[in-house]
């Protein structure tokens, strides 16, 4: 099996932007009825690796092979044309079309005269999310679904032509459990079919869960490329980091406080209502649940971004004004949203003033900004979370995907919060990377931060929390403390069977 | 490590009405429009019966019917997120250089379509170029287009006019003549609307526009050929702007340079007030062509209720502004019934 | 308190305190700027060409400036330049009668004649002003013409240019006035619009009128694209040979309408013998001539000798009247 | 080196200024340059604010309506007697509240700015024409009319009032724009306004406030308009909106939001002024100069562009061989 000839493969393929070398001397084969997993860091060159493969950046030098000959793609419709289908890191959908519109834009099935078969797009798209076992209208409009729904739809638009080669990049990040799950069984049936699977995720476990091989790359360097079977979880993190891993969950033990945010009653109709929880000084509290359950429109009414409909917030004793996220900062609440390239950073700006926009009133007096201590503050905390970067003037557009969530870090922990609200803080980061938020979100609780914690994933969350709030379906359904938050009992509230822990 | 768990399916009936919902959301501005339209042309009958005559009528068809075809061809543009400053220079250029070609002469009516077409598209294939080839903002390349198509037009007309005495009669017909009572003109730009709502719903290089005013960026993942549709757009609308061209002369027979002048942002109002986003992805040609009707029977209508023409500009703005507020309301209000109605 | 109305108190006609020599020569290589209301103008166009031309006749250069579009404040800028490049004389087709004020007045502290005609700037701001016909002759004598083709009764309408053209408005001044007498008591002004001299806003205010006003029998357009786009409408129209177009338009423009029916007759006179006149009127100016006072003398080259009226007006003489008889005389 | 657009501006503003010096007559004279500034004061102080909106990714259309109807305003009422004293800060009022109509139909209502400006550029020339109907009021007072005018400069220098009021507002509007909180939070805003708005900015509180601040200095332009010409009238600046954007996007401001130096734009308005006076002076026709202003315009994105290009491919040949 091994010894047929790569459906495709890159061979010493170079990728620079400016100065930045994303890509040096890096070869990969691909083969037909394998799961091939790539493995590094935040900023290893992933991404670019598979925008090589897609037809999206081309190569600087070296070469893209096609069953074992060089082909040169001119665009992405040149690479879907050979067969490659793609799931990008940030799904990129058009907002105002249809799912089904979405899933097809291109490639519709015809009727005489090369007209639109609506009717044949309509079924197929039906079928495709009966494969998925997703229940998504395919009439309804792509915009406000949620990331994990956006994903599902990527993962839809990749399986509906019969591809022979499926790159996914990170398409895991925003699903849970049962999503992950149905995927891998539709990939496995892909695989058995013949074609040849690109896998990429920063949760170790699945990597070993579907693929057969791996390679590694570091610093846009490949490492290594070998068979999975035999290898270790803590192998594959040295060829990644080049050096042996700290603890991933290292929770340091805290003295809890008093009551820092203590939200009542909050409601915003028609998607949760009667919501009731504290979170205390020294804390992590996690909010765990089912994706669409609700959690990030707690988290953005909780802050002030959205109206709530009824109900009270109150930090460190005083009632926030509703609706006002300048208030929730004035009195100490940060949040890291969970979507960083719409809400999280402005990717036109540079590293330092992105870090500088939520303190602008520290940067100077009279309303003036200091250019010094803009530069100050972002260097600062670029330091503290090893921040990957050219020059602190780029574009934070240039950056990867876990360094720009560095960066979101970096801008709420600037604001000395006293309650911190993130929303899937470790989303799209590498394990290394990981490990040192953690570390970050644990010595800031023993600090005395309050932190909430919104978060898909469960070891994560097991890892991490006090204490663990649980919301099935918009409302408030368990609270677990840290010594009972089994995998069982959390996943058993969120799922709506039998409330284990008393109700909240 | 991963729990396979089912997440419960919501109710289907909650799910159905939930889509009929949007749907309604979506056709609101076409509906809303066209009873804004019916109430004005009520309203001004009621108070003018001869609003509503033969005549009438005719010529609230025949306003509109230039208006109409500059709308769509917009639309078309807009759709793809850009915009097409440049159509009244075009409009100019293209009634001039038709009027001049035919001045004097007996050249078919067929002629001069074809010219005013090859003059638009030839502006428009410069404007879509620039953009697309060039990757420069539509706004500041078009409105530099709108200079520069109006300086050569004058400079070329030099204060020259064409009078209708010197159009050949066939075309003097196209812009008065009709069949079976239905004037050539608003006939015409049915037959462009017709096609062009047709081609942007069944025909795949239609769906791609609104894909790429959607989001460029996935539009360019998903191997849409980006340049060469907004190339595509970009000539549409020219041409059409250049046809457009063409029946001014026909329907008002003398030309001088400055025709159409300043017409971009009536016809980008009739565009918005119709519902297409200026942002792109969304909005039909049909809307288009409702606001732009509904914008030339404001003027109608305020002239034969004998509003005083001073305050004819003030009164279309604030309408304007009153269409596209309450469409905005009406949006927005049926978003949040929506989202209360489909809480999972 | 403050400052208001009252305060200000705006100076009488342009003094001059230089002496007129009439037997002075006509200078040679004389500079003259026409600055027509907008350079697209195909009427103005034909009068600076003819006064251009008649500047070479006396040995002196002639030129033609200004914007592509109708407004005062564009006009100033030229008026501006002109006074920088050191112009012997400026003609001026004025858009507003003050805005170009200043700017004249400038000019003419700095020995530049000003001369205006087709439309009058404010009488300080000029010499002399080159009037078509006499402004209560042409008011009046619309009236007179349209009153005797309606046979004195019926409802009657106007459609001007822009809402402040100087001559349109002293045209319409002495329309209302002729109305006024008895002859006319059965005839009523219902409207003036304006149609901006812009042929499709002419166009479409002529179609509001008609729809607006069911009984209107009569329409006057004392302004060339006016009268043309109104004929134009209404000869596609139901209209054609329910209602009167009168007014003044170029033979070129109406000569269809005129065969085809639509209009009986127009009046205008010969643009080409204006924009001569006040080429010659700069040019006496420019020598010396004349100053602009009332009862002076100055030749205009194959028109003969003109004097200047009451405040610095000189009259062309008048308006002719076209009609199917006369109109494949002239062509322009 | 990388070469900035808003750089170039400056530069060619500079080339094109001294070749008026050395080849044009009349050019260099004090009397021209005050009158070659003071002819393009109000759309150079309407481009002021309109750099702000635009960096903020907004756009107001309605500026040169709001210049009518202030000026028809002070037109009427001075002529009905009213106290010009009086008469300039009601209609400074005038044009705060058309400000805060466009600001809160933008931000409250939730409409997009280039539609709602369209609107309410035709609603307030409408409004100009209901107040002065087709009149023209001209007998201004001379106290007042002389500080607008090209003939009165400030003593030593060859700036009018309008100008020197103009340099002072662009500094005050570049300090606010490059280093202030609120220019930092227009960036944000005009680059990505969901994230300036998570980050705790206050995004329709200042949006509102740059419409206030443009009608407002439209308003004052519009009195500036009217003392200048010394002409009252409805359609005073019409289709002056172009021009200002003109003039902006020229200077390198980008319209979607989010990048731009109010140098630039400053350099373009100049540019454009400067431009006009020369060429009208060497008696270049008028289609001509607006053929100019559209290549100009064309240049102005494509230049950048062309040059990103032409560096990027030099690089890439220049990287080639070492690997
Ligand atoms: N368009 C671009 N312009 C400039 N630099 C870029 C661009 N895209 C990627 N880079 C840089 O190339 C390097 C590799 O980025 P890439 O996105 O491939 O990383 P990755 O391995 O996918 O990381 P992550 O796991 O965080 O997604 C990074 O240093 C990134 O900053
Ligand atoms: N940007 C958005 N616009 C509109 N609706 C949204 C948006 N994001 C989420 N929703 C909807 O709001 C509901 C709650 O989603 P929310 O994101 O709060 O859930 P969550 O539990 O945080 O899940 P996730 O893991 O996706 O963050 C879902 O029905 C989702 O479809
Ligand atoms: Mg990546
Ligand atoms: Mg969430």
């Amino acid at each position: 099996m091994s010894q047929t000839v790569p459906v495709l493969a890159l061979k010493g393929v170079n990728k620079s932007f400016g100065a930045v070398r994303a890509l040096r001397d890096v070869s990969l084969e691909l083969l037909a009825g394998e799961a091939h997993a790539l493995a590094g860091e935040n900023g290893a060159g992933k991404s670019t690796l598979i925008k090589a493969l897609a037809g999206v950046h081309r190569p600087d030098s070296g070469e893209v092979l096609l069953d074992g000959r060089p082909v040169v793609f001119h665009g992405p419709a040149d690479a879907r044309d050979v067969g490659i289908a793609v799931i990008y890191q940030e799904p990129t959908l058009f907002p105002d079309l249809s799912i089904a519109e979405n899933i097809f834009m291109g490639r519709q099935p015809r009727r005489p005269l090369r007209r639109i078969d609506h009717k044949a797009v309509r079924a197929q798209v039906a079928g495709l999310m009966a494969r998925l076992g997703v229940d998504l209208d395919p009439d309804r409009p792509a915009r406000g679904l949620s990331i994990a729904d956006q994903q599902i739809v990527e993962i839809a638009k990749a399986l509906s032509f019969d591809a022979r080669v499926l790159i996914m990049d990170e398409p895991t990040a925003a699903l849970t459990g049962s999503e992950t799950a149905r995927l891998f069984s539709v990939v496995e049936a892909l695989r058995a079919e013949g074609a040849a699977v690109l896998f990429i995720s920063h949760r170790l476990e699945e990597i070993f869960e579907l693929c057969q091989r791996v390679t590694t790359l570091r610093d846009g360097r490949w490492v290594a490329s070998e068979p999975l079977a035999g290898l270790t979880q803590d192998d594959l993190v040295r060829r990644m980091v080049g050096r042996d891993l700290e603890e991933l969950y290292p929770k340091q033990r805290t003295r809890v406080g008093e009551t820092a945010l203590s939200v009542r009653r909050l409601t915003r109709e028609g998607v949760f209502r009667d919501v009731s929880f504290d979170v205390r000084r020294g804390e992590i509290v996690a909010l765990a649940g089912l994706v669409g359950a609700g959690r990030s429109e707690v988290a953005q009414a909780v802050f002030g971004v959205d109206r709530a409909d009824a109900g009270e917030v109150r930090v460190g004793g005083t009632v926030l004004r509703p609706g006002s996220p300048t208030a929730a900062m004035d009195a100490g609440l940060a949040l890291v949203p969970e979507d960083r390239r719409q809400r999280g950073l402005v990717m036109e700006m540079s590293i330092e003033r992105n870090i500088g926009l939520t303190g602008l009133d520290r940067l100077g007096r009279a309303g003036m900004v200091k250019r010094a201590l803009e530069r100050g503050r972002a260097s600062d905390w670029a330091v503290r979370l090893r921040l990957k970067y050219g020059s602190l003037g780029d574009h934070v557009a240039v950056l990867s995907g876990g360094n720009q969530q560095k960066v979101v870090l970096a801008k709420w922990l600037a604001t000395d919060p006293a309650v911190l609200i993130v929303d899937e803080p470790t989303r799209g980061i590498d394990v290394g990377t990981k490990a040192e938020v953690h570390r970050l979100l644990s010595s800031l609780a023993a600090d005395g931060l309050a932190v909430l914690m919104i978060s898909s994933d469960l070891p994560e969350v097991l890892g991490m929390a006090d204490r663990v709030l649980v919301m099935h379906e918009g409302r408030m359904v368990a609270e677990i403390p840290r010594a009972e938050a089994t995998e069982e009992s959390v996943m058993a509230a969120a799922t709506g069977l039998g409330a284990k822990g008393r109700a909240a | 490590m991963t729990v396979t768990v089912d997440k419960p399916a919501p109710a289907p009936d909650t799910e159905r009405s939930a889509r009929s919902l949007v749907d309604a959301v979506f056709r609101a501005r076409e509906i809303s429009i066209a009873g804004a339209l019916v109430l004005l042309v009520l309203f001004t009958w009621v108070a003018e019966p001869r609003f509503l005559n033969d005549q009438g009528v005719k010529d609230l068809a025949l306003n509109a019917a230039i208006l109409v075809l500059l709308a769509v061809g917009q639309s078309v543009v807009v759709i793809t997120r850009n915009i097409d400053l440049s159509v009244g220079s075009v409009v100019g250029l293209s009634a001039f250089a038709c009027g001049k070609f035919v001045s004097g002469t007996d050249h078919g009516v067929l002629t001069v379509l074809l010219l005013g077409v090859v003059v638009g598209g030839a502006c428009g294939l410069v404007s879509g170029s620039l953009v697309s080839f060039g990757r420069v903002p539509a706004l500041v390349v078009t409105l530099g287009m709108l200079y520069i198509i109006q300086g050569l037009d004058y400079w070329w007309a030099q204060g020259e006019q064409i009078n209708a005495a010197d159009v050949p009669q066939p075309v003097l017909d196209l812009g008065s003549g009709s069949v079976l009572g239905i004037p050539y003109l608003p006939l015409i730009s049915a037959t462009v609307l017709a096609g062009t709502a047709y081609f942007l719903r069944t025909y795949r290089s239609g769906r791609e526009l609104y894909a790429i005013g959607s989001s460029p960026e996935a539009a360019r993942l998903a191997g849409v050929p980006i340049r060469r549709r907004v190339l595509g757009a970009y000539l549409f609308s020219g041409a059409v702007s250049g046809f457009a061209g063409a029946l001014w002369l026909a329907r008002f027979g003398t030309v001088v340079a400055d025709n159409a002048h300043g017409w971009e942002l009536t016809v980008v109002s009739a565009v918005v007030v119709g519902g297409v986003a200026i942002v792109g992805g969304t909005g039909t040609v049909w809307g288009a062509a409702l606001g732009a009707l509904l914008l030339t029977t404001i003027g109608s209508a305020l002239a034969v209720l004998k509003v005083d023409s001073f305050w004819a500009d003030a009164i279309a703005g604030a309408l304007l502004l009153a269409a596209i507020s309450v469409d905005r309301i009406v949006n927005v209000r049926m978003t949040r019934a929506l989202r209360k109605r489909s809480a999972r | 308190g403050g400052t208001t109305k009252k305060d200000t108190d705006n100076s009488g006609p342009a003094k001059s305190d230089a002496k007129a020599d009439p037997d002075a020569p006509l200078k040679k290589g004389l500079k003259l700027a026409f600055l027509p209301k907008q350079i697209n103008n195909p009427y103005l166009k034909i009068l600076d060409t003819s006064g251009i031309g008649a500047a070479r006749e006396f040995g002196g250069k002639g030129k033609e400036v200004g914007p592509s579009d109708a407004s005062a404040s564009s006009q100033v800028s030229y008026i501006n330049t002109l006074v920088q490049q050191r112009q012997d004389a400026i003609l001026i087709a004025a858009n507003d009668p003050n805005a170009v004020c200043g700017p004249l007045k400038q000019a003419m502290k700095k020995n530049i004649k000003v001369v205006a005609y087709d439309s009058d700037t404010a009488p300080a701001c000029r010499q002399v002003f080159i009037n078509q016909a006499g402004s209560e002759e042409i008011g009046r004598s619309q009236v007179k013409h349209l009153a005797k083709q309606l046979d004195y009764k019926g409802e009657i309408a106007i459609l001007s240019a822009t809402q402040n053209a100087t001559n349109q408005n002293t045209w319409i001044g002495f329309m209302k006035d002729e109305l006024k007498k008895p002859a006319y008591k059965n005839m009523k002004l219902v409207k003036t619009v304006y149609g901006d001299d812009d042929d499709q806003k002419s166009f479409q205010e002529t179609q509001g009128l008609l729809k607006a006003y069911p009984g209107l029998k009569g329409i006057i357009s004392p302004t060339t694209v006016g009268i043309a786009a109104a004929a134009r409408y209404i000869s596609d129209s139901s209209y054609k040979g329910k209602v009167v177009l009168n007014g003044l338009g170029t033979p070129n423009q109406m000569r269809k309408y005129v065969k085809d029916g639509t209009v009986e007759q127009f009046a205008l006179w010969d643009p080409r013998k204006l924009g001569y006149l006040g080429s010659y009127a700069a040019a006496a100016l420019a020598s010396g001539q004349i100053t602009g006072a009332e009862g002076e003398k100055f030749k205009a080259g194959k028109l003969g000798e003109y004097t200047i009226g009451k405040q610095g007006e000189v009259i062309l003489g008048p308006p002719t009247v076209f009609d199917k008889s006369n109109i494949d005389k002239y062509h322009f | 080196m990388k070469l900035r657009w808003d750089t170039a501006v400056g530069v060619l503003l500079v080339a094109v200024f001294v070749t008026g010096l050395g080849t044009t007559d009349g050019f260099a004279s004090r009397d021209n340059l005050a009158f070659a500034f003071n002819d393009i004061a109000e759309v150079a102080l309407m481009a002021l604010p309109m750099t702000l909106l635009v960096v903020a990714g907004q756009v107001d259309l309605s500026v040169a309506s709001m210049l009518g109807l202030s000026s028809a305003l002070t037109g009427e009422l001075w002529d009905q007697g009213w106290a010009f004293e009086t008469i300039v800060p009601l209609v400074l009022l005038v044009g705060v509240a058309g400000g805060l109509l466009n600001g809160w139909l933008v931000t409250r209502v939730g409409l997009p700015s280039l539609a709602v400006t369209i609107g309410t550029l035709a609603l307030y020339r409408g409004l100009a024409s209901v107040v002065l109907g087709s009149n023209a009021i001209t007998d201004f007072p001379e106290t007042y009319a002389k500080w607008a005018v090209d003939t009165t400069t400030v003593p030593g220098t060859f700036l009018t009032y309008p100008v020197a009021l103009f340099i002072v507002l662009a500094l005050v509007a570049a300090v606010v724009l490059h280093s202030t909180r609120l220019g930092r939070s227009l960036f944000a805003i005009g680059a990505q306004e969901d994230a300036a708005y998570f980050a705790g900015i206050r995004v329709k509180r200042i949006k509102l406030l740059l419409f206030v601040v443009a009608g407002l200095v439209s308003a004052f332009a519009g009195v500036v308009f009217t003392l200048r010409y010394g002409s009252a009238r409805a359609d005073n600046g019409q289709g002056f909106e172009m021009l200002v954007i003109a003039a902006v996007l020229l200077g390198g401001v980008d319209f979607d939001g989010g990048k731009g130096t109010l140098f630039g734009a400053v350099a373009g308005v100049l540019l454009i002024g400067v431009l006009k006076n020369l060429l009208t002076l060497n008696d270049v026709a008028n289609e001509v100069q607006v053929i100019v202003t559209g290549l100009l315009l064309v240049a102005s994105v494509l230049a950048p562009r062309m040059i990103a290009t032409v560096s990027a491919w030099r690089q890439r040949r220049a990287a080639a061989p070492t690997s």
